[in-house]
């Protein structure tokens, strides 16, 4: 894999503005709202109290001041929160929400396993530079702020989650419209539409996708390779350190079985988990029986099962957007883990999560060659 | 229903897939059935296979659920070692003599547990297994038969030749061997006949060009299947009869065509299955099939057929074939399509005869009083090649005692007679359920 | 007076000594306490039942991995354990195993509960670097001295109920300046007399020193003072309630820690707390703009009703926690104060019935607002 | 009601208990928890030993009942009618086989005991979460609805209506009859094709227990067998006719292929190469002539055309190719047939004897790579011979036996009424040997050539199976019992993310789009699995092979 994912969009168009990119994409929201495209939006707010921000779905444009679209942190993934407002299915009102392509390729996937209704809702996701650990924004908020904004300047990365700091899908355009700000001339950026909603909100916004965006596409593609590099050395050195069943179970030890990482996973659409349910319930008998076996048993001795099980289920559709690393008061880097797996997984289906709505989810749909594998292998 | 009292019973003649079938079917439209069989067992020749075109199925898991289905059915009365003997009346009034002879184990008793084999003095060559393997005077054709229950040949068995030898049922831990058991002579009235008798195997002697029966290693298709079962003489373990595995192997197709005067339809395929059947055993084996025209009718067999091909069988189409040995090598002298005459060395011949009909087809169809057509098959009414109607109403015939065919229109045949005889009779139908 | 066992060996051989003796005489078939897992130190709570294996485990070890109380409780819950287990487990998480088992969630049938005067645990991510190790002595030497030691859970620093309830043997550390050369077991109960004939000691009749333990109570009492002081400043009314939950990240990890929340199915993960579009946008048209996903607040407030009434404040919210909201001193405060009004020690007696509490969705529909 | 399992071992004669130690199993089993009875007998299938254990379960008022004997093949059912007969539901039962998979697979007595205690005692564990499944019956509608008004669709609604069943019948076309109207003849009897078809046209329309729709399609499949509701759309009428049936007969037939997509033998460029159907036609039209009008002198027919391009032999080809000689050699006398072939296909009886009897009136060319031009004003044929050679030969007509393909509708209606399509494209049978006519979805049938290319004769015989398979299962007043061991979707976990639709083979799972939640038909759920397999959320469990039973039987087992 030597290109960025994702279809090539060579036109697009660029907008001249004396904002910075938050605050352009909170006019474009506007924009968008005044001339009625949009009923609402869904962006990041800063919380009242200033030490985080949430999804809030905002229709009262006033309340767009303390909007975020480039939050420093990622306290819920986007995706929960487009599932938590359509999974029961699609709403009357016209809303665009802004997030991150991490955010809209889980929201791509949970749409795929009928978990969303995107039918009145337009993506809209922009250059990502990452976002910080939360533990580590809590410290002190309003200097986090500061030393986040810097980072975003200087593009750099060290500051972010772990798995930002290797992304290489932090440009790709899965949603239907995408701000790109990389390659863009000072006091520009560009907007690409990735589909026919796309295109029809730009319509109504009267802004023509006539721009030549190459500047832009070539910066993606240098900054791709370059983090696909980073992605694959760092890749290989974990692996090399949580490969074998003892490196797992190291690797898993301290887990308090909180399941956090289940919990804030945007593609864990589970009611009940298999881990939290009656299912991994046994009887005094059975546990004794298990620890005779083995002289002592970790309890509950589900700890490894249960992050090989939610690997299983769910490494296939996993965006690696490090909610999970986040979320776990164990720092276990199981964000890195996942998504070295995830691309692991992915690959051999040639498929990658969140791409686009068009491609199947590996294993529900299969096709009918690999059944005739199965014919020649008996 | 004012018309005479008639009888709603049906016999089916026969116990291999068939006839099965039809029971099944017909049981399950709430009749009863009474099923004749002639030998010991169900299942018929289907089970001699291990394996079927085209998707190659294991033919005894594909038959042996449903002769389960058959032995634990309370609407079918199975009559094995049984023959009719005379059918009087007509549709809706047959009446039926069955002579059943004693098979001298109860079927209740003995859970086959083959205990009574080894103790038996008497050894035979088992005809089941084309005579490539021995059994006793007290057995079962072969692993797995169902039911699993043995039966004693009196023609040689000493208890019965005046002996005192008692050896088996002292073996017997359940006193299922019961000397005293007689033969019957039963009565019945039934409404309907389905006769599904099967086929014979052409015998390839004579057509003496072929050297069977004269020269070692050559193979009627019944023998190379047994020769290849799992549950055969050899335990699926194929070699010539000198111990050596075969390193090539010929395939020779339409044996008793031209004597019969028509194409089996299916030939053609069980040869190519052979094909699999020795490269799976030995995948480095050469494989030559000797054909004139290729019949393999239907959506999936073509494919079948590629498939085939692609282990590098090679296809010669031949005219005049002759299996001939020198030394210790078999040759096949034939003459190619262009005239020209050739020939090719292997170790061992399989030979693909022709399906005809049952020896006593004649015979049964005196007793029912039908006509068979030119070729000794059951005839269908009006020349119609696949009709299950014979001459005589009331009296259906299907499978491959109609003519040639695979399992599939032989299970089509059965559940077409059992529609011609449920939807002739209906109103005794709604009878049955209010009765 | 209590019937006790003095034993003279150091209290981690000692107790372990004891726990192989079980064992090996078949008193019990396992040893449920905290052990090595590995080499690199990670400490879980383990279900032993091979006396060697022994050898890594560290009864009194201050962490608490999960609340000891959750397991016994899976341990036990389809039925009580056919073969005697013992479980070495701190007062709190008895407790917490108590108002389970009131719950019809466990059983203590045939379960021996070994337990001891606390001093306390440290928050969880500390055993991410090691820092508790290094800790120890330093723990220990606070214990011995009767003082609250630094840095633990803030929970622990407040916590008065350091002294367990229903324990068979409590084992007595706190103001024990000579553990390391001898220590003693209160045999609480007949179950406690049993399992003591394993081991050779002095008997004799002795109660805990309710002197030194009441000084210590008074600390305690002081700083859960200072932390309730905190939490009072920081969430007045409804908007100090959205300012202090308005970070949660909706991860529920509070509630799957949480030694009280027995629930198969939270209420507040299952079908009835999925929100229609339509309510989003009833919502969004009253009030301008709507947080989405919605229930941050439901879900915080709901579990406080659930839970408060039971809650043993062990602190395992706390630590799992991942955007460091003070959630185990807000359930204490609130939990406490619903105590009060029922008089109602949690996890102090089996056989004491739970006050009956219930809980209405509206009740706080417009709390949510 | 406390649980009070009885566990009994059959000796089986010797066969048990020579290499099985019974009494170890006893004792090994007899402490486990819940297990009230632990006995062995000589001969449980016996009819005494099924007294005894009728009597044992009244006796101790057992609740489940655990059998250590023979394979289930064997006995499972007569252990299940012995639960019944003693008054306790016969899934509260576990056979196992401790015959076949300990006694008789090994001499080693020990090993034989371990294992037949292993497997026992795994049972005790499973049979302990076993729940009582009830058999359900449901009243069944005995109409037939058949679709295709050709030879095998009315074939299949003759022998229905003669049982007094109520068949409708619906045909696409303005008429029934089918393909077979355009024949004067059916080979190899040559008969009149009119008087096989009239005749049975004849006896339909005399019959009041047949509705037959023509201009008809059907437009809606809902339900399962005994219970289907239809929906037919006549053309030019704006109401689809609604109505209910318990079976459906799919009789849609065949298309011929379309030479056009086999350049090389000039259909549609040249005018005198017409293809099988025409010929049909152009022969019952009683003039067999060429454009011009004038009599062609000599006429060749290809056979296999469109065989490499559907990658199958459509059996009838040979045959009807012999039987155009017959109409060509009737109606032309001095006429040169030439037929080009690779292989005759003649499967059967009689078949060869109507090649032998005709062979004589055409020359019978083994050729390949058959190409057809125009070469003044005749057509040439221009092909390999069998040894290779190339030559030619030039003739007024070529009529090319095209191959026979499943209609272009086909997947239109296998979509409607949830049928699989399998080789060719053809609608695939329940099982290629054992299930010809039936199909995946339990109550629907497929005849004719719309399941394989064959001939009118085979076509009646697979209308008539159907016929037989209907009248057996669908009677009147008797009700149908569906399968118990089905799957079941839990409303609590179910997250609707239709996983499970699209792996179930016999689309009983619909989607409750009220609920976001996917729902079984219990009715008519094979329980084959695969959703309780694919379900990520452990919504999905099949009855009887619940999680639970078979986690405990695998704990005791791997102990």
């Amino acid at each position: 894999m030597s290109k960025v994912e994702g279809t090539p969009i060579t036109k697009g168009a660029i907008i001249s503005t004396k904002l910075n990119t938050n605050e352009s994409i909170i006019e474009f929201l506007k924009k968008a709202m005044d001339k009625k495209v949009f009923d609402a939006v869904l962006v990041p707010v800063r919380v009242p109290a200033g030490d985080s921000f949430a999804y809030v779905l905002i229709e009262d444009k006033s309340l767009l001041k303390d909007a975020a679209p480039l939050s420093p942190i990622m306290s819920v993934q986007g995706a929960k929160a487009i599932s938590g407002m359509t999974k029961l299915g699609k709403g009357n009102m016209k809303i665009g929400a802004v997030m991150r392509p991490c955010e809209i390729r889980a929201t791509v996937e949970l749409t795929k396993i009928n978990q969303t209704n995107l039918e009145n809702i337009t993506l809209i996701s922009m250059d990502c530079p990452g976002v910080m650990p939360i533990s580590d924004f809590l410290k002190d908020p309003e200097k986090s702020m500061k030393i986040y904004e810097d980072a975003v300047k200087r593009s750099d990365d060290k500051i972010m989650r772990p798995v930002c700091q290797i992304c290489d899908k932090s440009s790709m355009v899965s949603g239907d419209l995408h701000i790109g700000t990389l390659g863009a001339k000072k006091g520009t950026f560009f907007i690409v539409s990735n589909s026919q909603k796309g295109n029809e909100v730009m319509n109504k916004l009267g802004i023509e996708l006539k721009d030549n965006v190459d500047d832009w596409r070539n910066k993606v593609q240098d900054v791709f390779e370059e983090k696909h590099k980073k992605r694959e050395k760092s890749h290989k050195d974990l692996k090399a350190k949580t490969t074998g069943l003892d490196n797992l179970i190291n690797t898993f030890s301290k887990c308090i079985n909180c399941h956090n990482c289940m919990k804030v996973c945007p593609i864990c659409y589970c009611r009940l988990c298999y881990f939290d349910s009656d299912k991994v319930k046994h009887t005094s008998e059975d546990y004794l029986d298990q620890a005779e076996r083995k002289g002592s048993i970790r309890f509950l001795p589900d700890t490894l099962l249960f992050h090989m099980g939610r690997m299983m289920h769910m490494s296939l559709s996993c965006v690696s957007c490090g909610s999970c690393e986040d979320a776990c008061p164990m720092s276990i880097p199981v964000a890195q883990i996942f998504s070295m797996v995830a691309d692991e997984t992915q690959d051999l289906f040639d498929y990658v999560s969140g791409r686009s709505l068009d491609e199947p989810i590996p294993l529900v749909g299969y096709k009918e060659d690999e059944l005739h594998e199965m014919e020649d292998a008996k | 229903m004012g018309e005479k009292k008639q009888h709603t019973d049906v016999l089916v003649i026969g116990a291999g897939i068939a006839g099965i079938e039809a029971s099944l079917l017909l049981s399950k439209s709430g009749r009863r059935v009474h099923l004749v069989e002639k030998t010991s067992y169900t299942g018929g020749s289907v089970i001699k296979f291990e394996e079927v075109f085209s998707n190659m199925e294991c033919s005894t898991c594909m038959v042996s659920p449903v002769q389960q289905e058959l032995l634990q059915d309370k609407n079918i009365n199975l009559l094995m070692l049984a023959e009719v003997e005379e059918v009087k009346g007509s549709l809706g009034n047959f009446t039926v003599k069955i002579r059943k002879k004693a098979r001298y184990v109860d079927l209740q008793n003995c859970i086959g547990c083959n205990a009574c084999f080894d103790p038996c003095p008497v050894s035979l060559k088992n005809e089941f297994e084309e005579g490539l393997s021995e059994r006793k005077a007290i057995y079962v054709p072969c692993a797995g038969a169902l039911p699993n229950v043995p039966m004693i040949d009196t023609e040689h068995c000493l208890h019965f030749k005046g002996k005192s030898c008692n050896a088996c049922q002292e073996a017997c831990a359940f006193e299922a061997i019961d000397f005293k058991q007689k033969d019957e002579s039963i009565e019945l009235g039934v409404e309907a006949i389905i006769v599904a008798t099967g086929y014979d195997i052409f015998d390839s002697k004579k057509t003496p060009k072929y050297g069977y029966g004269k020269i070692d290693d050559v193979y009627t298709a019944m023998e190379f299947e047994r020769l290849y079962a799992s549950n055969g003489p050899t335990e699926g373990q194929i070699f010539l009869k000198n111990g050596k595995t075969p390193k090539s192997a010929a395939i020779i197709h339409c044996v008793g065509r031209d004597e019969k005067g028509y194409c089996s339809a299916v030939c053609c395929l069980y040869s190519l299955k052979f094909n699999h059947y020795l490269k799976s055993k030995i995948p480095e084996i050469k494989i030559s099939e000797f054909y004139t025209d290729l019949c393999i009718p239907g959506k999936s067999h073509q494919k079948f057929y590629e498939k085939m091909k692609e282990t590098g069988t090679q296809m010669i189409r031949a005219n005049v074939v002759e299996v001939t040995k020198s030394g210790k090598e078999i040759t096949v002298n034939y003459k190619d399509e262009n005239g020209k005459k050739s020939n090719l060395l292997v170790d061992m011949v399989i030979l693909a005869p022709a399906i005809e009909p049952k020896s006593d087809a004649s015979e049964l169809a005196k007793i029912l009083g039908v006509s068979l057509d030119e070729y000794g098959f059951f005839k269908g009414e009006n020349q119609d090649v696949f009709s299950v109607v014979t001459s005589k109403p009331g009296i259906f015939a299907a499978g491959c005692c109609q003519g040639p065919k695979n399992i599939q229109n032989s299970v089509s045949q059965a559940n077409a007679a059992v529609g011609k005889i449920l939807s002739a009779t209906k109103t005794k139908m709604e009878g049955d359920i209010t009765a | 007076m209590t019937k006790a066992l003095k034993i003279n060996k150091n209290i981690e051989q000692g107790i372990l000594e004891f726990l192989k003796l079980l064992l090996k005489n078949g008193k019990v078939k396992g040893v449920f306490t905290l052990k090595k897992i590995n080499d690199e130190g990670s400490i879980a709570y383990s279900l032993i039942t091979e006396p060697e294996e022994l050898n890594n485990a560290v009864p009194f070890y201050p962490l608490m991995p999960v609340n000891a109380g959750k397991l016994l409780s899976r341990f036990t819950l389809k039925g009580s354990t056919k073969e005697p287990v013992v479980a070495v487990v701190k007062p709190c998480e008895l407790r917490g195993f108590v108002e389970l088992i009131k719950r019809e969630q466990g059983s203590l049938e045939n379960l021996f509960i070994i337990s001891s005067t606390c001093g306390g645990v440290y928050p969880t991510n500390m055993a991410v670097d090691g820092t508790i190790e290094k800790n120890l002595s330093k723990y220990w030497d606070a214990v011995k001295k009767a003082e609250i030691p630094a840095e633990i859970r803030p929970a622990c620093k407040g916590c008065v109920e350091f002294i367990p309830y229903t324990a068979d043997i409590t084992v007595d550390l706190i103001g024990k300046k000579d553990i390391d050369k001898q220590f003693t077991m209160l045999l609480n109960t007949k179950k406690g007399e049993e399992l003591a004939e394993v081991i050779k000691g002095e008997f004799l009749e002795k109660d805990l020193d309710k002197e030194t333990l009441d000084k210590f109570r008074d600390k305690r009492k002081a700083e859960e003072k200072k932390l309730f002081e905190k939490i009072d400043s920081e969430m007045k009314g409804i908007s100090g309630l959205v300012d202090i939950f308005g970070k949660c990240i909706g991860c529920h990890g509070c509630m799957r820690v949480c030694p009280i929340c027995y629930c198969k199915l939270c209420e507040f993960e299952s079908p009835d707390s999925e929100y229609s579009p339509s309510s989003y946008e009833s919502e969004v048209k009253k009030r301008g703009g709507v947080r989405v996903p919605q229930g941050v607040l439901y879900y915080q407030l709901g579990r406080l009703t659930h839970v408060g009434i039971s809650c043993v404040g062990c602190g395992a919210c706390d630590d799992v926690c991942p955007v460091d909201i003070p959630l185990a001193t807000i359930f204490k405060k609130v939990g406490e104060s619903v105590q009060k009004m029922f008089n109602y020690i949690p996890g102090k007696d089996v056989d004491e019935p739970l006050p009956l509490v219930t809980f209405e969705k509206e009740e706080f529909s417009e709390v949510e607002k | 009601m406390t649980m009070k399992i009885g566990v009994y071992i059959c000796e089986c004669g010797p066969n048990i208990s020579e290499k099985v130690d019974i009494d170890k199993v006893i004792d090994a089993v007899s402490s486990m928890s819940d297990v009230a009875v632990v006995d062995r007998y000589k001969l449980l299938c016996s009819s005494d030993g099924k007294k005894f254990l009728e009597e044992e379960i009244k006796k101790h008022g057992l609740t489940h009942l655990v059998v250590s004997a023979c394979s289930p093949k064997q006995h499972e059912k007569t252990f299940m009618e012995v639960c019944e007969n003693a008054g306790i539901n016969p899934y509260l039962f576990q056979i196992v086989n401790i015959r076949e998979q300990c006694a008789w697979i090994t001499e080693d007595k020990d090993e034989a005991t371990e294992k037949a205690i292993r497997l026992t005692k795994a049972a005790i564990r499973r049979v302990r979460y076993h729940a009582p499944l009830e058999k359900k019956e449901i009243e069944c509608n005995t109409d037939v609805l058949v679709i295709g008004g050709g030879i095998a669709g009315i074939e299949a609604s003759l022998q229905l209506v003669s049982a007094n069943r109520k068949v409708y019948l619906v045909e696409k076309t303005q008429s029934i009859g089918g393909l077979l109207t355009n024949f004067e003849k059916t080979f190899p009897d040559m008969q009149p094709s009119s008087a096989l078809i009239n005749q049975k046209i004849q006896s339909l329309n005399n019959n009041e227990n047949i509705k037959v729709f023509t201009d008809s399609e059907v437009e809606e499949v809902l339900g399962f067998f005994g219970n289907f509701e239809i929906k037919v759309k006549k053309k030019a009428e704006e109401e689809p006719i609604e109505f209910d049936v318990g079976a459906v007969v799919v009789a849609t037939g065949s298309n011929i292929f379309d030479p056009k997509k086999t350049p090389q033998y000039g259909y549609g460029k040249f005018d005198n190469v017409i293809n099988s159907l025409e010929f049909e036609k152009m022969n019952l039209s009683g003039k067999i002539s060429l454009k011009n009008g004038k009599i062609p002198k000599s006429v060749a027919i290809i056979h296999c055309v469109g065989r490499n391009e559907k990658k199958y032999c459509s059996e009838i080809c040979c045959m009807y190719s012999l039987k155009f000689v017959r109409y060509l050699t009737n109606k032309i006398p001095d006429v040169k047939v030439s037929n080009f072939y690779s292989d005759l296909c003649l499967p059967g009886k009689s078949y060869q004897k109507f090649y032998e009897q005709t062979k004589g009136n055409t020359d019978f060319v083994r050729s390949m790579d058959v190409k057809i031009t125009e070469k003044d004003g005749k057509l040439n044929i221009e092909y390999k011979d069998e040894t290779g050679k190339k030559s030619d030969l030039s003739v007024d007509m070529v009529i090319l036996s095209s191959a026979i393909e499943p209609t272009s509708d086909a997947s239109k209606l296998a979509e409607i009424i949830g049928m699989s399509q399998g080789d060719g494209g053809f609608f695939a049978e329940e099982h290629e040997k054992l299930g010809p006519v039936s199909t995946s979805t339990e109550g629907v049938y497929v005849v004719g050539s719309s399941q394989d290319p064959k001939s009118i004769s085979e076509t009646m015989v697979q209308s008539e199976a159907a016929a037989g398979e209907i009248l057996s299962s669908l009677v009147p007043g008797k009700k149908i019992e569906p399968e118990v061991k089905v799957s079941h979707i839990s409303e609590s976990l179910c997250t609707g993310c239709k996983t499970c639709l699209s792996v179930c083979s016999y689309g009983v799972i619909t989607f409750n789009e009220e609920k976001k939640i996917s729902v079984v038909n219990e009715a008519i759920c094979r329980g084959c699995g695969n959703c309780a397999a694919a379900c990520p959320s452990g919504a999905a469990t099949i009855k009887h092979f619940t999680f639970d039973q078979i986690y405990q039987e695998l704990m005791e087992a791997v102990k």
